[in-house]
């Protein structure tokens, strides 16, 4: 093995890893430049915008901030919650093939596909207490009243996150469906094999595969909604008495009386809100 | 422990015909190995006997109970995947105690199990490794460790041992054997190895297109194959087999073939002028001192250590010799053939069946 | 060729916005070089619309939104964001009716000095609508509606309901009293209530008189009769929770025999359907029935102190921009449309729903076309007293956080007693409004 | 191959259907409602019913001949609404692909930085960016043109959809990769006929999610964008709110129609969403 | 066809040493076999050559060109993954005609040059199918078609038939002689099967722990192997190994092991004393008539078809003995067991390096 007779040869002038790593960045580049132009530079200028301390002082004597901060929370929390996991389970529905399964998962797409503006209105009627549908029909067989839905804040706030649960499920559920459909179905038949009940299958199979993309689509969609602007505005525009408002709605209130600076706060308010929550999401990630 | 019957077996996948009828039974205890050319279906049945293929037709009994209906889980039984099927994220050590686990078995037991079969395995440093992380030969190893740490009602084999080095594979041969006779867990091997298969069986099932071609002791197979696809199937290199015509010379039978006349065994049910195919072994056919014998053309000598196998011609047909240690004949010398009538096989010309 | 940047809110009818056209093309023609650049939004997307532009300094030349008095416009002037378009208003300012050109006459903050900041365009106030037809149903004649305050009232919640449920069998209500929080119906009800009361809190430099004892007397009467239907039961549980549109729609299913709104949308909507093409005869027969017959506009009844009624009206108001590019061009558009040929075309668009803000607009035949634009005419012809954020922007505030409603929901809600609700209101106010 | 009806069988369709009726009635409710609005005569949908006396069809047909004064571009904000939410899927399946596929698969220096400062994006809620957005969009000029609009939400749908790409990706067997260099494949070419294929499912799925994100956008939609003729309809919508007498039954007429379109597009791709695309590609 | 040469290679994952520091040359057009116990590098090494492994330390050298950095696109080997690595979206005929259509090879010859491959592989009928609707052993075949579509510099195998029935094995087998003998690239090929070994490989390479034990042509290691490893892994069932003592009786040198005194070779380099392992395969081991060799007791007795295993305990030590044909000794029967002293290897008892 004497390597001075071999003519130490000319490497080869593209080099291996080199050659790869530049596709890679050419690949990288058309998001690179989206995010420098359209993310770096927005959010710059948006932190400028809610730069001022005092408008952190003035949010705080709004005297709804406080039950938004509430509301927000116990929606995040809720809200998300419950979607998350109801769009779990549903994934694991939808990945059945059955002809009538598909029928319903091109019918369930149909909440996400509608806009906010009619639906959320259309619920709203729906729930009106002395001529909605539902309670006119309760009325009609019972002849009894109807609870006043949207009266209560309870109620109201349930019913808003019920609004969201609705609209976005769909969209939770699909991701999920797609995640569910890259693991190998080898796998279910080795637990099977194994003993594994469709629990355990689940447990064992499906979620370890699906926990990453649950947690962090989870984390992410708290920060999507952080209350969810929409719904709870068409709904219950905050009412009654102000006691639904969250921090998107309120943000969007200031917005309105071009308070952009409380506008912008209370949404950096909710920062810290999901802070706990980003690094939660930044630890599992890095794993 | 348990017996499993198979009752006219149907498969189809879609218009594709894979399994075309066929039943046996497996003893309570019993050790059956399924040998057939690939793609033949063996794996399709022991997929449709473990649960995880839906059955077209006919029906699979577990001690006498029609289990067709019967969710996997509740088999109780264990398999090696062909592929394996190993669990990515579990490290190897949970990939084999996964099972045990499931049936909430006590940790310690489940520990004391898997090291066991991790020993017996040659895994015993890899526990903690994850399948990505193994070579393809221990891929395979967990795989067979993830089977034999249960107990089940029936073992199923899908060629476990076919990424393994030989050594390994003959001392996994026996552990494999070990265990069966420990635990006399009724258990369906797949193999391509013949002698995995003349060893292991208490009986083997010869499979061909979809159809069982014979079912029978090892010995059995390879002394007295029921027709010509068994005859060439069971054995390597496979028997040899010229076409021919019988021949009554004499009063005994012979068989004209090539040019030459072939000795028949006793017995042998043939009559004058019945076309017949004849088969002899390469380690049946022997050297014979010179021209005492049928004459033959050498083309290859090929030593594999032990032995050498001579590919010669007579005639128009290539046959295959196996001799025992080295030779110094070459190519294009004549050597001359010889054999034991005994060891000569016939089949009928058209059907393939036996003759005798 | 100069370009000339109009936002302008989307009208409701096609005959607000052709209006508006047909003045933006006669400026057009009459300045060749310059071509206006019209956007429309909805309404409330116009200052979400207008903030970001102003917050990223590429405000349109010349801005007009329904609602930018309710919510902007004094805050805009105060802190220096507007145009001083006195040079344009000033010539023309006889042309207005009392109270309307004067609320554009703002505050500067910078300046220290007020100045006509804005143009106004057009305004609204406040109505009755009633069923007649229910009212007839429940056995009352339309001469039998009281005039009297004390008397107005129950006679819708006792009588008129009790009669209507007992004849229908249904379960209908005498008032639609709006009381949601996001509603702009529940202040302007409100403030009314006020006016009926005689409460003034905020004088015309905007300095607060809350601490009056007077005032708090007005407030706690005005809350007291605003939330007695809902404690009565006259009101739908619902309206509570109301949104603009609630009590409209109410009103049209005759879920309410009556109910008031701060513009004659209710009228007006049967008007629409009356003429339009797209719909049946029979419907479009059923509309003019409701329409010329079945549904009343009128006044409130006399105050408490049996004085007459003034309306407060709301006078909508446009802008130009300090930083916008083009305010030559724009107050010249401006001026221009102010003029009565255009403007009061595009006031006429809206089927009664806006009332004019000049004189001659006023005197126009169309408000004498039918009995609900008399109706409007003759609240107006009692005069107007004018919103409190045109002398103190940050009433804005307090209606946007609507402390109005939020006091009847500690009534009705959390049944505390009135005047403490009223103190807590009050309290808001100092905070908000010092 | 017909299927019998086992007792087993039969339980796990119950099963399934135990799930599926709910999920049926939970999701058409509110549609149904809609539907009722929608075939409802003008003056008697707030009626009540539970089924229109007199149902009809002239709703829609008012929509369709844009015959009402908030509707008089409805097909030219349908058509916006189509042009937009398609380029935004396909910009951002483009983008999100090769990104994903890049730090995933090509294992790009700094890939990781990049995912997350990618996400990072999303810890600025979209409430918040409007307003900068805006400006943005005006300092390139941008402003008013479709192109805002498009790149805006590209932007806002990138980050998940590389995010959701990249966790489908980093399951694919890497030995398809390895088999496809040893074939002579080059970068460009492994991604196109190998990884895309492969990664459909996901790519449905993220490409239906910035389709639908740019449909039914509205706050970005109404603020980067001006004229009747060139917003979406979700924005025109908003028309409706205007009024607090407008004709809701045209509101919830064209509502449901506007669902319709992704509901299709959807339905057509649905059918790639298949599991088990890469069985019996290794053996492991 | 080029020529190989690896250069003191070394390949760690992580903190685990798999290669470490190996080397040798491969000449242009050899076939060299790789063999060595399960999870000892030999794919390791393959996957290095072929570009897809990161090498630690050492040089590769291509035709004599250092190809460390060089991308495998173009490197120009075609290889069969062990885990096959098929691409499931495509047909059969797809993967396999994917590396031409990446060069955009003519249309025709594509087709061509598949149809050929599928119809030596046996793959004709199932051209359109999909890798999941293929057994096993159809997998792997596909695999190799992918790799025998091509004409490039080299060759890697990784246990390309493991999964193939005997028959078919034996002819695929014959195919790549043939197709080696056709083309004559260099080809790198690992395997687990003897004879496939034996009869294919130009020169054997014997890897073990992360380096080579020995490199030699089959009959080379099959008759002199190096040391004691080389021995008990080359021939299956393997070297019977004895640890015991050379004496020198008569002027000739014996080992003395379990009691017994065993031949050994002339030439064998033993001096008296010296304690050493003695080596004799099964095949070499035959029996003795009564009491005229070293006796031992039966303990199993297994037909394998043509030959037939014996275990036999002589001292502690169980020996196996592998003989043509049937017998009629069972166990617990006493036999004695002779051999020819050439057929016997000594090694040393410390070093296990082969003594002669
Ligand atoms: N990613 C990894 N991390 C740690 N060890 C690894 C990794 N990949 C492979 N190994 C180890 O490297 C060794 C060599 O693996 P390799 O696949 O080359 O074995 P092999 O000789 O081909 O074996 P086989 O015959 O079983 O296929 C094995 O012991 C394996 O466990
Ligand atoms: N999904 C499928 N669609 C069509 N044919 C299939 C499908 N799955 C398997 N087959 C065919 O069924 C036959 C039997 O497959 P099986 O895996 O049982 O073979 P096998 O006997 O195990 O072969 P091997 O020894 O190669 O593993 C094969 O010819 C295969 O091509
Ligand atoms: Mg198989
Ligand atoms: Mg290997």
């Amino acid at each position: 093995m004497s390597s001075t007779t071999v003519p130490v040869a000319a490497v080869a002038p593209l080099q291996r890893k080199d050659r790869w790593q530049t596709w890679g960045r050419w690949m990288v580049l058309p998001y690179l430049l989206i995010f420098v132009v359209f993310v770096l530079y927005p959010v710059g200028y948006g932190l400028w915008l809610a730069r001022h301390p005092q408008s952190y002082v003035h949010l705080e004597a709004d005297p709804i901030f406080l039950r938004s901060v509430i509301n927000t929370l116990v929606f995040l929390v809720v809200a998300i919650n419950v979607k998350m996991i109801l769009a779990l389970i549903l994934s694991g529905f939808f990945v059945q093939t059955r002809w009538w399964i598909k029928i319903v998962s091109a019918l369930f797409i149909l909440p996400w596909a509608m806009p906010s503006i009619p639906t959320i209105l259309s619920v709203r009627f729906m729930l009106n207490p002395e001529w909605g549908v539902i309670n006119t029909t309760i009325f009609r067989l019972t002849g009894a009243d109807g609870p006043n839905w949207l009266n209560d804040p309870t109620l109201a706030l349930t019913f808003a996150m019920l609004m969201h649960v609705w609209k976005s499920l769909p969209f939770w559920t699909l991701i999920l469906v797609a995640g569910r459909l890259a693991i190998p179905s080898e796998q279910y038949e080795a637990a099977s094999v194994d003993g594994a009940t469709s629990w355990q299958k689940f447990k064992f199979i499906s979620w370890p595969a699906l926990k990453t993309l649950y947690l962090t689509s989870t984390i992410l969609s708290m920060i999507w909604t952080l209350g969810d602007f929409n719904s709870v505005y068409l709904l219950t525009g905050g009412g009654p008495a102000d006691m639904t408002h969250v921090l998107a709605t309120l943000g969007i209130r200031y917005l309105r009386l071009d308070q952009v600076d409380l506008s912008m706060a209370s949404i950096v308010v909710a920062m810290p809100l999901v802070l706990p929550l980003v690094y939660f999401m930044m630890k599992r990630l890095s794993k | 422990m348990a017996s499993v019957t198979f009752r006219n077996i149907k498969k189809s996948f879609g218009k594709t015909d894979i399994l075309k009828g066929l039943g046996f039974e497996i003893t309570d205890g019993e050790f059956v190995v399924l040998v057939g050319p690939s793609g033949c279906g063996k794996s399709t049945l022991l997929r449709m006997l473990a649960g995880l293929e839906d059955i077209t037709g006919g029906e699979i009994l577990i001690d006498g109970k029609v289990v067709n209906e019967l969710e996997s889980k509740d088999r109780d039984i264990a398999m090696v995947f062909q592929s394996y099927a190993l669990y990515p994220h579990m490290t190897v050590g949970e990939n084999m105690a996964f099972s045990l686990r499931l049936r909430d078995a006590d940790k310690g037991v489940t520990a004391e199990r898997v090291e066991k079969a991790a020993k017996i395995l040659n895994l015993d440093k890899l526990l903690g490794r994850y399948p990505r992380e193994l070579s393809g030969g221990q891929r395979q190893r967990v795989a067979m460790g993830r089977a034999i740490v249960r107990d089940p009602k029936v073992f199923l084999f899908d060629e476990p041992l076919s990424n393994l080095d030989a050594k390994l594979r003959v001392a996994m041969r026996a552990e494999i054997k070990a265990l069966h006779q420990r635990l006399k867990t009724t258990t369906v091997y797949v193999t391509h190895d013949q002698i995995e298969a003349m060893t292991m069986a208490d009986r083997i099932v010869v499979m061909h297109d979809g159809i069982i071609e014979q079912i029978g002791t090892p010995l059995e197979l390879f002394d007295r194959p029921g027709n010509l696809f068994v005859a060439q199937f069971i054995g390597s290199p496979s028997m040899n087999v010229l076409a021919g015509t019988a021949r009554k010379v004499e009063g005994s039978f012979w068989v004209e073939a090539q040019g030459a006349y072939w000795p028949l065994p006793d017995g042998a049910k043939v009559t004058d002028g019945q076309s017949v195919h004849y088969g002899v072994r390469p380690t049946d056919l022997v050297l014979a001192p010179a021209n005492q014998g049928i004459p033959a053309q050498v083309v290859v000598v090929e030593p594999t250590g032990a032995e050498t196998e001579l590919l010669v011609q007579v005639g128009q047909e290539k046959l295959v010799l196996v001799m025992h240690g080295r030779t110094d004949v070459g190519p294009d010398d004549t050597v001359y053939l010889a054999l034991d009538p005994a060891n000569a096989h016939v089949f009928d010309g058209a059907s393939g069946l036996r003759l005798d | 060729q100069e370009k000339l940047t109009v936002w302008w809110v989307k009208g409701f009818y096609k005959a607000e916005d052709d209006a508006l056209f047909a003045a933006i093309k006669k400026y057009e023609e009459k300045h060749k070089d310059v071509k206006i650049d019209l956007s429309q939004y909805p309404i409330q997307d116009m200052i979400p619309k207008t903030v970001s532009a102003l917050d990223s300094g590429s405000p349109p030349d010349v801005a007009y939104a329904d609602v930018y008095d309710f919510q902007v416009t004094g805050k805009w002037a105060f802190e220096d964001k507007l145009e001083d378009i006195s040079s344009i208003i000033n010539p023309m300012k006889a042309r207005f009716a009392p109270n309307t050109v004067e609320t554009t006459f703002l505050y500067d903050d910078k300046t220290k000095q007020k100045a006509y900041y804005a143009f106004p365009i057009k305004q609204q106030t406040m109505h009755v609508e009633y069923w007649s037809d229910m009212l007839a149903e429940a056995g009352f004649k339309e001469s039998d509606i009281p005039t009297t305050w004390k008397e107005y009232w129950p006679f819708w919640c006792e009588k008129v309901q009790a009669g209507s449920r007992a004849k229908s069998g249904k379960r209908t209500f005498g008032i639609g009293q709006p009381m949601g929080v996001d509603s702009s119906d529940s202040f302007y009800s409100f403030l009314t209530f006020a006016d009926a009361y005689n409460v003034k809190m905020v004088d015309d430099n905007g300095k607060l008189l809350v601490d009056d004892p007077k005032v708090k007397a007005g407030l706690v009467g005005a809350l007291t009769d605003y939330t007695m239907p809902y404690i009565k039961g006259c009101t739908p549980p619902s309206s509570t929770s109301w949104k603009d549109p609630d009590n409209n729609v109410a009103f049209h299913n005759k879920t309410t025999v009556m109910t008031h709104n701060a513009t004659i949308s209710i009228a007006a909507k049967w008007l629409d359907d009356m003429d339009n093409q797209t719909l049946t005869p029979e419907q479009r027969e059923e509309a003019k029935k409701n329409f010329t017959e079945r549904i009343k506009t009128a006044g409130f009844p006399s105050k408490p102190d049996g004085g007459k009624m003034v309306y407060r009206t709301a006078v909508k108001t446009g802008v130009i921009f300090k930083e916008a590019k083009n305010k030559k061009r724009a107050k010249e558009f401006v001026e221009f449309l102010m003029q009565e040929e255009n403007l009061t075309p595009y006031v006429e668009g809206s089927l009664g729903r806006w009332f004019p803000v000049t004189k001659a607009g006023q005197a126009s035949p169309f408000w004498q076309a039918n009995e609900h634009r008399k109706s409007v005419f003759n609240q107006y012809a009692a005069g107007t007293v004018t919103f409190e954020f045109t002398k103190n922007y940050k009433f804005t505030i307090l209606n946007n956080e609507n402390v109005w409603a939020k006091a009847m929901s500690r009534v009705v809600t959390d049944k505390i007693p009135v005047d403490k609700a009223v103190d807590e209101m009050i309290e808001r106010i100092k905070v908000v409004a010092k | 191959m017909t299927k019998r009806w086992t007792p087993k069988a039969i339980a796990t369709e119950a099963k399934l259907l135990l799930i599926g009726i709910p999920v049926v009635l939970w999701t058409l409710i509110p549609v149904y409602h809609m539907v009722l609005f929608a075939i409802s005569p003008r003056d008697s949908a707030t009626s009540g019913h539970l089924w229109p006396t007199h149902p009809t069809l002239q709703n829609f047909a008012i929509v369709f001949g844009e015959k009402h004064f908030y509707l008089t571009h409805f097909w030219q904000q349908l058509w916006n609404s189509l042009l937009i939410a398609i380029s935004v899927g396909v910009l951002t399946l483009f983008v999100a692909t090769t990104a994903a596929f890049a730090i995933s698969r090509l294992r790009v220096r700094g890939g990781r930085t990049v995912m997350n400062m990618a996400l990072f994006t999303y810890f600025i809620p979209a409430a918040f960016l409007a307003v900068p957005m805006y400006k943005t969009m005006g300092n390139y000029g941008l402003l008013n043109s479709q192109w805002s609009l498009i790149l805006a939400m590209v932007t806002i749908a990138s980050p998940y959809c590389i995010w959701v790409l990249k966790q489908a990706s980093d399951k694919l067997p890497y030995e398809l990769d390895e088999a496809a260099r040893m074939d002579g494949a080059s970068p460009l070419q492994l991604f196109r006929l190998v990884y895309l294929p492969l990664m459909v499912p996901s790519l449905v799925a993220v490409g239906t999610y910035a389709l639908l994100l740019a449909w039914n956008e509205y706050l970005f939609a109404f603020l980067l964008l001006s004229k009747d003729t060139s917003v979406t309809l979700a924005v025109a919508l908003g028309n409706f709110l205007s009024a607090d007498d407008s004709p809701w039954e045209l509101l919830m007429t064209t509502g449901l129609i506007y669902a319709l379109p992704p509901a299709a597009i959807y339905y057509t791709f649905k059918r790639y969403m298949v599991g088990g695309l890469t069985a019996g590609a290794v053996k492991s």
